[in-house]
């Protein structure tokens, strides 16, 4: 789950890591009245997304008059999928140096690892390999003290200012680790005199603990209706462009799904993974929200492990005698209780293939499409 | 022989007499798994298809010497219960579940290091030698005793490799599964050494897909192999995914995408199937 | 540093550990108020010694007026060395099995040690081996609910009973690593009908430690004053019965000074480890408090290696010069800045010696004590 | 050879500015030992006596690849610079520092165990291989090259013993000092099982004292050592210690007294000496 800007300065707060004097607006009124109490300003609008600045989501303003002009630009456009209805006002900062500190999960090395550089701000991600920073963490020692000075040393950092900046990091990763952040990231850490900054941030936490940490963390949406109430029901379910609705079990086999529709010229509807072990009433479900989307046809490849055919083939027979299927089924079932998974099926008279091959070629032929081969 | 589990693997079943633990103990016995313990903290006492059940992976140790465990446990106590498994001295730990936050699997990962023990998953279907021993979740019909060594991100699609390779009649030596979530316990490289050092296996497949960098990494030790190597990815009809802010960008550094995975693969002499039925004529050292 | 039973109560109630009902007390109308408001009441000194029970510490009363007898009885009598002034007045309850509860410091492991065992109670060091449950508890995981509730089962406990016992053991874990603790010690353990708690409680706060927990627990003293001072000074002092007064640097060379003077026939007056790198101050204070015992001589005895031969010496150079020193001093003075150490007592007129054998020959013939050989 | 440190012994102080760290650095290269580099927060950039100084080991081990350091670091401090020293990579870390809290040694240990460092001490005088490398707060003039290893609990009781050793033309191959604090890096079975493996050492003094029940333990030891072995132990004349709760009684169940630990010693084969200058005749083979 992302958090706005201003919620990760939030929580940057609540751990002692100093941001710039700021509020959170709504309308071009609250922006001047901000303005009038922090003075020169910049205002930001507050989306689930990075490049604003090119955007144009980031204005700069001197009085409260310009305050709101710059707010009520901004307020309600479309910044890259994203209405702005929220805009974080905040003191203009005198910028000194940018530098850039993230932390986030190494997979390869399977702990946290601090990434950061003395060249922060824009287009980071193009810096070359020598201007950065970077350490994995032990996750039985934590990022200590001592680790953290070397680190700013290492950014060519003296004096208070490397002080600071270690004291950060060593915040950082208590806020990353407490908050079971996938990812923290400041951009840029200012430096502006004698202090250093969060002048921008990011956090993403991890979904998977939401359970433990939702309650000390603000919440934030971005998934479509559709896509809501899949989740709700552990599914993973993404709209395309296509007219065959796709259902499969698990994230490989349903790309290799859609890989091999499209390989044979077919135009999947969507990407829905129905995962491992759903029992009856989730896949029916699941099933209902496939044919809610109006697919010319439906094409299923369960290869049942955790996933038990005969649940699959209750599910699907129990949509068809309760609401009814009116588009053409295709079902690839193979794997855990396949025979019975099978038998439920042709009682209830759907055909199902044992290969997806067979399958897709069939899906294809209902809906039209040339095949390839 | 085979990697990791073989016939001498004792199986202890942590959350034995839950749902899909119960079935799945089942399951494995039907495939000729030594399953010798289940652990339940509620139902200890009890057994589960004549298999005794104990409060913990501790007292099942002392009583049975199991040397693998497999977790059916949810989530929220998963990390308990591989904990558990670590101190009472299991060296091959299974973690079937799925959804265990992702500081709670690099603390899993952090102790297992210091430990000295070996962790497939999570988020797995498991691992299989078949014929020999069965820890996992995969249907047990589709697997043949044989020659070549199968490691997978993801289960369903390793089922869909392995049911081609065994309808062409070519077998496994070991199937593993390193597991869906961001963090799992062994890479492609760790299964690659294995099966490059185990005797009874003559190649390899490695089924891969789009997104992080552990194919490009699997690569640079392809290099280096002497026995041939298949590959399979999915994903080359997803939309680009989502990225992890700048971090993300840095670590993965434009690889993740599957031409960066096809490419590092072809280079490194593996050959890459652009159907999972071709994986047996590109195997047999044909082409397609 | 130890604490009192009521402390260490006090700190298992914050941590969650049940303790029987009860009230501290200072007089014998407060007993009977307490027991007015219990009903009946165990009445138990408090000393910083085990063994009270048998020592007549610890009484039973059934009402008010037996409680303010009972009290009457122990307070202000001498219990093991310790004059009582304060009792703890207890409810009476129930005991259907009393268990054993200790976690400590195992040196050989160098890890903490939980130890327990289902027969608690009096004797518990009696007990044979197979009756006991030990395991160390590895500092980077600690003690984890699993291995408390397998700890429980080994213990023979079941059902809920099992069940508080381990939540008894990690809670107890928590406040042992949390509080510095170097002993934190129930016994016994009461299952008193379906419910588990402590009886009675020892905790031993690591001296060391008490700059970062002495906020947090509270404090005893159990040292004389003589000892206080000295441990302000950073000295180890411990009085004895003999004349003549003995300083070295380092336990075992203490020791090792003591042991040859009592084997030369000698009787020491005091173990005085000044400790290692003391100053010319911390000297001076050090010799002054070996002469303000009013020992018939002073043998000291100093192997520099941290500590300066010339500290030493300029030390007592200056006792001599400002208080004066009126008994013999036997100086063995070597290591470290020997002779500048040996030349500055020279010109002070105090010989020195370069073997420990003659300085103490030296000491006993000047005190009159037969040598041995 | 030698134990533990020798002429390739690359120091670096932790530290260095302070009185103690200065005075001692000063001593430790006036006997010639290695030293590379100093650490200090505040002083980075400085030299003490020609020696660089770092803002920390890390900075140093880049710069100078100290393998050995030693921490004059007061006790609030001293186990941040312990994790320090071995998360920079340094295999031997010696801490001189005495009063650090016995859970803070703990952790020490147990982050030295994953690591695979060498802990001397807590509040240890240090190490030394005469003629070679000093680490320590030990006294310059006492030692002399030779083939005695000597490992003590108590530093100054140790030096009493090496004089006599040295005055009697007796030279060392290692003295170790284990460290007087309840939780050291090292036991005596540790450096008793280096002195048996060391071909420079010909024979071992261990010098121990009463409490605890490490030279009984040490005993067990000793008793499969083909190297002679002499004892001096300390604590004849002490009254009886304080007890550590019942938990104290059950670890020792009787040990720790000198008659117990004498008699242990005796039993194993080792000679006790009764007064330190006994300890060099022993050594040559006679009787007291």
């Amino acid at each position: 789950m992302k958090l706005f800007e201003f919620m990760a300065k939030e929580l940057f707060s609540q751990y002692g890591i100093p941001v710039p004097r700021g509020k959170v607006v709504k309308s071009p009124e609250e922006a001047a009245a901000a303005s009038r109490e922090i003075g020169a300003v910049v205002v930001k609008s507050q989306i689930l997304s990075g490049g604003r600045g090119k955007a144009g989501g980031i204005k700069f303003a001197d009085t409260p008059q310009e305050a709101a002009d710059m707010a009520q630009s901004i307020l309600g456009t479309d910044l890259k999928g994203f209405v702005v209805d929220t805009l974080l006002v905040e003191e203009k900062i005198k910028i000194d140096q940018e530098l850039y500190l993230a932390i986030t999960i190494d997979k390869a090395n399977r702990s946290p690892i601090l990434i950061s550089s003395a060249s922060g701000g824009m287009d980071i991600e193009e810096l070359s390999e020598d201007k950065l920073v970077k350490r994995n963490i032990d996750v039985g020692i934590g990022l200590q003290p001592y680790l953290a000075r070397e680190l700013a040393r290492k950014l060519g950092l003296t004096g208070g200012v490397a002080q600071q900046a270690s004291e950060i990091m060593v915040k950082l990763y208590k806020l990353f680790r407490e908050k079971d952040a996938e990812l923290v990231e400041i951009n840029p850490l200012v430096v502006s005199g004698d202090t250093v900054l969060a002048a921008d941030g990011k956090i993403n936490i991890d979904d998977e603990a939401l359970y433990r940490v939702g309650d000390s963390v603000p919440h934030t949406e971005e998934r479509t209706e559709l896509e809501q109430k899949a989740a709700a029901l552990g599914i993973s379910y993404v709209q395309l462009d296509g007219d065959i609705a796709v259902m499969a079990n698990g994230a490989g086999i349903t790309m290799a799904t859609l890989d091999i529709l499209q390989y044979y010229g077919g135009r999947p509807a969507n990407f829905m993974d129905a995962g491992g072990g759903a029992g009856v009433e989730p896949t029916a479900k699941a099933l209902e929200i496939l044919l809610a989307s109006n697919p010319k046809a439906i094409l299923v490849n369960i290869f049942g492990g955790i996933t038990r055919c005969d649940d699959v083939a209750k599910a699907f027979a129990q949509v068809k005698q309760t609401r009814g299927i009116d588009v053409p089924m295709v079902i690839r079932l193979v794997g855990t209780n396949q025979e019975e998974g099978v038998r439920i099926l042709k009682e209830n008279g759907i055909d199902s293939y044992r290969t997806i091959k067979e399958a897709v070629e069939k899906v294809v032929e209902i809906t039209g499409t040339k095949a390839v081969e | 022989m085979a990697i990791i589990i073989d016939d001498k693997t004792r199986v202890v079943v942590q959350g034995a007499t839950g749902k899909q633990g119960s079935f799945h103990l089942k399951q494995m016995l039907a495939y000729g798994s030594n399953v010798v313990a289940g652990t339940s903290a509620s139902k200890a006492g009890q057994s589960v298809e004549g298999v005794p059940v104990y409060d913990n992976v501790f007292a099942a140790a002392e009583a049975e010497q199991p040397n693998a465990s497999i977790i059916f446990i949810p989530a929220q106590g998963a990390k308990a219960a591989a904990f558990e498994a670590i101190e009472a001295g299991i060296k091959t730990v299974v973690i079937i579940t799925e959804h265990i936050p992702v500081h709670d699997a690099m603390e899993i990962m952090a102790l297992a290091e210091i430990k000295g023990a070996t962790i497939i998953g999570p988020n797995t279907f498991g691992i299989i030698s078949p014929g020999k021993c069965k820890m996992g979740i995969m249907p047990n019909s589709i697997y043949l005793p044989g020659k070549t060594g199968i490691v997978a991100r993801s289960g369903t699609l390793s089922y869909e490799i392995v049911y081609n390779l065994t309808a062409a009649g070519m077998g496994q030596s070991t199937v593993v599964g390193l597991g869906g979530d961001r963090v799992p316990g062994l890479s492609f490289i760790d299964l690659l050494q294995r099966f490059e050092a185990d005797p009874e296996t003559e190649n390899v497949v490695l089924v891969g897909e789009i997104g992080g960098n552990a194919e490009e990494e699997a690569a640079e030790y392809i290099k280096t192999m002497r026995k041939p190597v298949v590959a399979f990815l999915a994903g080359k009809s997803a939309p680009p995914g989502k990225r992890m802010g700048h971090a993300g960008a840095i670590i993965e550094r434009g690889k993740g995408t599957f031409e960066s995975k096809v490419k590092a693969l072809a280079a490194a002499g593996a050959k890459v199937a652009s159907l999972p039925w071709e994986v047996p004529e590109l195997l047999s050292g044909g082409s397609v």
